[in-house]
């Protein structure tokens, strides 16, 4: 007989499966405790209460939620598309969606900002919305960069519920658009959930697409991220790491208490 | 008041062909088939949930082949309920009168008719459909389906994967139902005792065909081809060759394949057929009895007695093996055994040859 | 829209060696005139890109000489308006209280002396770097010594704060941006070949370049210079002729091959 | 009758949603073909064959790929064990690995370079593998960035395989470890491709924790995301955009080579 | 061979509660229930799959309650057969062999052995087992169970979900494989018919709960208590009060509940009781005939004719709706009719009174 086997190679299994994530948990707490350790409570408290972290904070997650709904806005539609519907020239379409994911954030804010720079990028800054250098910028920028991830997470709701319940909606009368609302958009709530959380993280710290298109003008355009890279601009580097703090504690208290909410009333 | 026309159908790599059905208004019609034969296929396609690649559908002398599921106002009851499990039972039912948007009234009026006929107002509040038994499930997707008063009402196998004691109740309830509302009902079943009961006619499926529509009793006594009488349990169903035909009479003499057994019937083929005994038919005896010309009576030995429940199946060795069903009462009151010496008597006319 | 009409705004691209400086500046000159000054920061070169693909922004400023003289050369700025703001001297900087001992040019050559620079190609402070190594023939035993080539001048001067470099070289000023972590060793004045300057200049894509001017003059002026000079950076070139008394100030530098890639 | 029933209600719906999708991969596409418009084609051909260049793609395509296989190695046992094992703590260790993806990848390596300064860090330094400014730096600094997405992502793969094949393999005499390789793994095997292709995809494509922690030194530390910000950094924005365009092409080509040999053999 | 004592199990919402089975060595144990009583939970619970929080299970006089699956040597044939899908049928069958590391000659001879028993060389190369049929798919897992010889085998509903002749012939194959090698076979079932023909003894389930345990006959003639009696079917079941009790002759009387209807039966129980009479043991006659004082006779009326395939229902109102079972053969040579008077006759030794 073999070790593995029986109730004691079970406990081997669950020790060895546990301690991989518990290692990486251990190393990902280890990071951002030795961030603590480097920093006064009194520079942080000061950090925190300042004008600048404040309106950074308040930034952060006006245009981040902004970004994240837009996305899951136009997400849903091309998600639900990219899942049910057949078409010709899909897979070349699944791979374009991993352009903004390849693509590092710096070389897509680049991107942009040529874009705005084109007769037709021009066309919409003069006549429509300003982008470059503006708060808006900072909602395209993040939306850009994480809505390939948010269409790609509902894709995988919707494949998972199938068109099954929808049929049966139609033959008791709903038209294509009340299936939609009526039936799989209840039914997908939880996925679509999870994408928008895991996409809002994302959004929360984006930094590179940002900074290019949108500038890193303090009091302007100076998201958490931006102000992290402003204060290393600066050599300061406790205040970077205080931010970072700020920007660990803000968005991991909201994601907690959004799972906590959605965990007690949302479920199926 | 439904016609199918030479209906073909793809899905995947399943296809059905040559699909010809008429329905009459206020009939009871079965689907019978066996696993994976397309049943559900055919009535999804009927319900417009599967494009046909050819053929046409007419509901009422209008032609539905291109509308969508929503237009054909078809009642369906898919074989897995598929509740929606975002909703309540009660909300699950209202879910194509309020699409619809009824009023209130009406509502509340057509769930009270309708919970009362099926008997499920103790369920409406459950949240969870989930946690529902299978009986109650399949009635509450019955009343979804019978709320919003369909054209023609579909049933995918409502009574399989129910226990037997909820399934004979249900038939019964079904029977009840489609007499009181008489709207035009298919019902999708792989059970011979469900079809016979509630059909008025059948239609066999098998590989995506149909291979025979006829009343119960000419599906089950006249199966038009081996596959039908083998499906539809033909159980002692033996090939043989017609070997002396006396037209006059209409009696002619079979003999079983590779047997030197020979059985007497009505037919007036000719030429390699297949013999087909139903059990009930055949009577046994202890003793040669007085018999006519048109009368099979063969010797044979019990070789097996299987206890089915209510009813007793006994295998007698003929030469060839002969299935037999007694009622448990018969039986305990003959005292047969495993190796008794017995002879089986069936008429010529209950032999069915095709 | 009324509210642009008197409120002006303009958009300044500046490199992050000035930046604390940069920012009291603008703070002031808010105060005193009713134009707002939005600056944004990064390094030099990339700011230079920012600004030629967006084709927006009043000002650039650039960290070093170099590349003003590339903006002037692509054209995106105004060449009469290009000002000099303040002087750069290059030095080494160290952890503070110096553990390694390090107190001259020859000592980076050392063993076990750990040393950053900032990425030749793309940085300012990284070339004049290359170009006093150079100078002093020591850049093949310097070499092997340096460890890494960081992506901006300010994350030059943030390697060692983190120590994670023994010395680095960098501007002078770097110590007094955080002069409880950094202490600078000088070079010898015939050791230093240039010096160099923050360059400011109005963009070819201003819309207001009224109100740049205004900015510019102000950062030139006695006011502008003293902001600068109490954040440690040489206001005068007669100060700045202190550290290097024969060393060109600013000019092209071309980067040798065996630096190139 | 409304508009949107029947089958022009039908067509209605597809082409909204088909839209939705064709919208945005448009303006994806628009902003890749922005960036080709901006370049001369020799300049390009110049760019894409210097030895730069040919440099930093080997060193992406190598790094990026360690990092998946490392993130995978470690992401299976530990998105197992949140997947499959009910432990106390797991809705905070859910929280925790939104960690990586919250914080800007920048934060993430000033925090890196900072944690190598602690004892510890410095102890791993000396003893074990050397991160700092060298390439294992950059496989860390993207296996830390992409590592908590790939294991949320294997996570729903083997939420959706669930326990009932591993409980029935182990009545025929497998132990939980033989049931992992023999039948988990196995199942999993569609879900954890799709994982490690989209994990390369964010892998390929990271810079600012590789840049922070590893430096950007040519021909050293030089992947073709740092190639395309020292570029901008140096004020080349055509050269940036050569760049760009080499990342998109390698990149985009190995996905599709990966999906389409993935989809033909190995599918369940 | 297998003991359980006092086992409780908990899984969610669900609990089994104070199980004690005792299985003999060789024998075929059926465990029959309602959808959701339980039945599966408690063979997983056999196998190992789900871990008891009280109680034990005995193998072979070696405690199991701690062992993990792979230690317990039990051959398990899921309810949903859980072929891998990622392995063709062949492999499938192989998996158990393949992980102990038996030589390759002795997989061979296995699986040739196993194959040939089930008959399923023909499907074995088959890739994907989505693709194979219903009773196919049962074929593989169960020679995947029977491969690795286990000490006991379980069988979860191995033939619901089939169509019935499918059903019929693999209940058949498992009484041969069964007579064949013997081994300890639990059998779960929500079926009565396929219990009484399997079962040596039969353990009924409700609510997880075992209410029941015995031969077939003592279940389904001796129903404990009225859940079971009315699971197993008892349709002829009527709420009554003993209203005489001769218990010298053994012979009581007993009035129908709210009716003036007496019937005699041999109780001794006295007080409110349940009456049941199995319909197959009611004779139908057109005149009392000659009658023996143990004998009911009551005049009714016939209501209702129903049509099951080879047998036929027949409702006999007498006061009390009364279902009585006819062979199809027997009903044609009757010319009953819906409103025929008649007489319904059984034995008082028939009913069954609890
Ligand atoms: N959407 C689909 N795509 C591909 N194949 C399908 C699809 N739906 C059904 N099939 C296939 O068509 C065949 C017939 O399926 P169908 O569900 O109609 O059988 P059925 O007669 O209803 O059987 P059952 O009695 O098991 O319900 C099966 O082989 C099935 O695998
Ligand atoms: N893993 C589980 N977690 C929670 N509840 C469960 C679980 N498994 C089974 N149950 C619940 O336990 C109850 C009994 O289930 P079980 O599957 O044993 O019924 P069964 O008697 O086998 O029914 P069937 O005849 O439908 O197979 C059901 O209500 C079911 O929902
Ligand atoms: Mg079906
Ligand atoms: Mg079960």
């Amino acid at each position: 007989m073999n070790v593995f086997n029986g109730i004691f190679g079970e406990r081997i299994f669950k020790a060895a499966t546990l301690s991989a994530l518990i290692f990486f948990i251990l190393f990902l707490v280890g990071i951002v405790v030795s961030m603590i350790c480097y920093i006064s409570s009194d520079r942080f408290i000061s950090i925190l209460f300042s004008k600048e972290i404040i309106f950074a904070i308040k930034l952060s997650l006006i245009t981040a939620t902004i970004a994240v709904l837009i996305s899951v806005a136009i997400g849903i539609p091309a998600a639900y598309a990219l899942s049910q519907t057949e078409f010709w020239g899909k897979d070349i379409i699944d791979t374009i969606l991993d352009l903004p994911i390849v693509i590092s954030p710096i070389a897509l804010g680049a991107a942009l900002l040529i874009f705005f720079s084109t007769p037709i990028g021009s066309g919409i800054e003069e006549h429509g919305i300003k982008f470059v250098f503006v708060i808006p910028g900072i909602i395209l920028a993040q939306f850009v960069v994480v809505s390939a991830l948010c269409i790609r997470l509902m894709k995988s709701t919707f494949d998972a519920i199938g068109s099954r319940y929808e049929d049966v909606a139609r033959t008791l009368g709903c038209n294509k658009f009340q299936a939609l609302f009526k039936v799989t958009l209840p039914l997908a709530k939880n996925g679509l959930l999870a994408a928008g959380i895991l996409t809002w993280a994302r959004a929360i710290g984006e930094f590179g697409a940002t900074v290019t298109l949108a500038g890193a003008t303090a009091m302007k355009t100076e998201t958490l991220p931006i102000a992290i890279f402003l204060s290393l601009a600066s050599a300061d580097v406790e205040k970077a790491i205080a931010v970072i703090l700020i920007l660990i504690i803000i968005s991991i208290t909201s994601l907690f208490a959004i799972r906590k909410i959605a965990g007690s009333g949302w479920s199926i | 008041m439904i016609k199918i026309h030479d209906l073909d159908v793809d899905v995947g790599e399943f296809h059905l062909r040559d699909i010809n059905i008429e329905i009459k208004k206020g009939e009871y019609f079965v689907i019978l088939g066996p696993t994976g034969s397309g049943k559900t296929v055919l009535v999804e396609c009927m319900a417009g949930i599967h494009n046909p690649c050819k053929g046409e559908i007419w509901f009422n002398d209008g032609n539905v082949t291109l509308l969508t599921p929503e237009e054909r106002e078809t009642g369906y009851v898919p074989q897995d309920y598929v509740l929606f499990p975002h909703l309540n039972a009660l909300e699950n039912i209202q879910f194509g009168l309020k699409i619809k948007n009824h009023s209130k009234k009406e509502i509340e009026k057509r769930v009270g008719e309708v919970t009362n006929r099926l008997n499920i107002k103790n369920i409406l509040y459950r949240q969870n459909p989930k946690t529902l038994s299978g009986g109650e499930k399949q009635r509450v997707a019955l009343a979804r389906a019978l709320i919003i008063k369909p054209r023609l009402l579909i049933l995918d196998e409502p009574l399989s994967a129910l226990d037997p004691r909820t399934h004979e109740e249900l038939q019964r309830e079904l029977k009840r139902i489609h007499k009181e509302i008489k709207t035009t009902t298919i019902h999708v079943t792989h059970d011979f005792e469900e079809a016979i009961s509630l059909g008025d006619r059948i239609a066999v499926m098998n590989n995506g065909k149909i291979i025979q529509i006829g009343t119960p009793d000419e599906i089950f006594r006249k199966p038009k081809t081996e596959s039908v009488a083998k499906f539809v349990g033909a159980e002692n169903l033996f090939k043989g060759k017609v070997i002396y035909s006396d037209n006059g009479k209409g009696i002619s003499r079979i003999r079983i394949h590779g047997m030197d057994t020979n059985i007497f019937s009505l037919t007036e083929k000719v030429g390699a057929v297949y013999v087909s005994i139903h059990p009930e038919d055949i009577v046994l005896s202890e003793a040669v009895c007085k018999c006519y010309n048109d009368k099979n009576i063969l010797k044979g030995k019990i070789v097996n007695i299987m206890d089915k429940g209510s009813l007793v199946r006994i295998i007698v060795d003929v030469s060839i093996p002969l299935t037999v069903l007694l009622t448990r009462r018969a039986y305990l009151e003959t005292e047969l055994k495993k190796g008794s010496e017995i002879y089986v008597i069936f008429k010529a006319m209950n032999v069915h040859v095709f | 829209i009324e509210n642009e009409e008197t409120q002006k705004t303009i958009m300044v691209f500046c490199g992050s060696a000035s930046k604390p400086a940069m920012e009291e500046a603008a703070r002031i000159f808010e105060e005193k005139t009713d134009i707002k000054v939005e600056l944004n920061f990064g390094g030099s070169g990339t700011m230079l890109s920012q600004l030629k693909m967006s084709k927006q922004g009043d000002i650039y400023s650039s960290g070093s000489p170099d590349y003003m003289i590339k903006a002037e050369k692509d054209g995106v700025v105004y060449p009469e308006t290009v000002k000099k703001i303040v002087y750069l001297v290059p030095a080494i900087c160290v952890q503070e209280d110096n553990p390694k001992n390090i107190q001259s040019l020859e000592d980076l050559t050392k063993p076990g002396v750990t040393v950053g620079i900032c990425a030749p190609e793309s940085c300012c402070v990284g070339g004049y770097a290359v170009e006093i190594l150079e100078y002093n023939n020591m850049s093949e035993k310097v070499k092997p010594n340096i460890i890494v080539h960081a992506e901006s001048c300010s994350k030059t001067a943030t390697l060692i704060v983190m120590d994670k470099v023994d010395a680095i070289m960098g501007w002078r000023v770097f110590s007094e941006w955080t002069p409880n972590d950094t202490d600078v060793v000088y070079l010898k004045p015939e050791e230093l070949p240039s010096i160099a300057y923050i360059p400011i200049a109005v963009s070819i894509y201003t819309k207001d370049r009224k109100s740049a001017q205004k900015f510019i003059d102000f950062l030139v002026s006695e006011e502008g210079q003293k902001i600068f000079a109490r954040y440690g950076y040489i206001a005068t070139e007669e100060e700045a002729r202190k550290y290097a008394p024969n060393a060109q100030i600013g000019g092209e530098y071309e980067l040798p091959d065996n630096w190139k890639t």
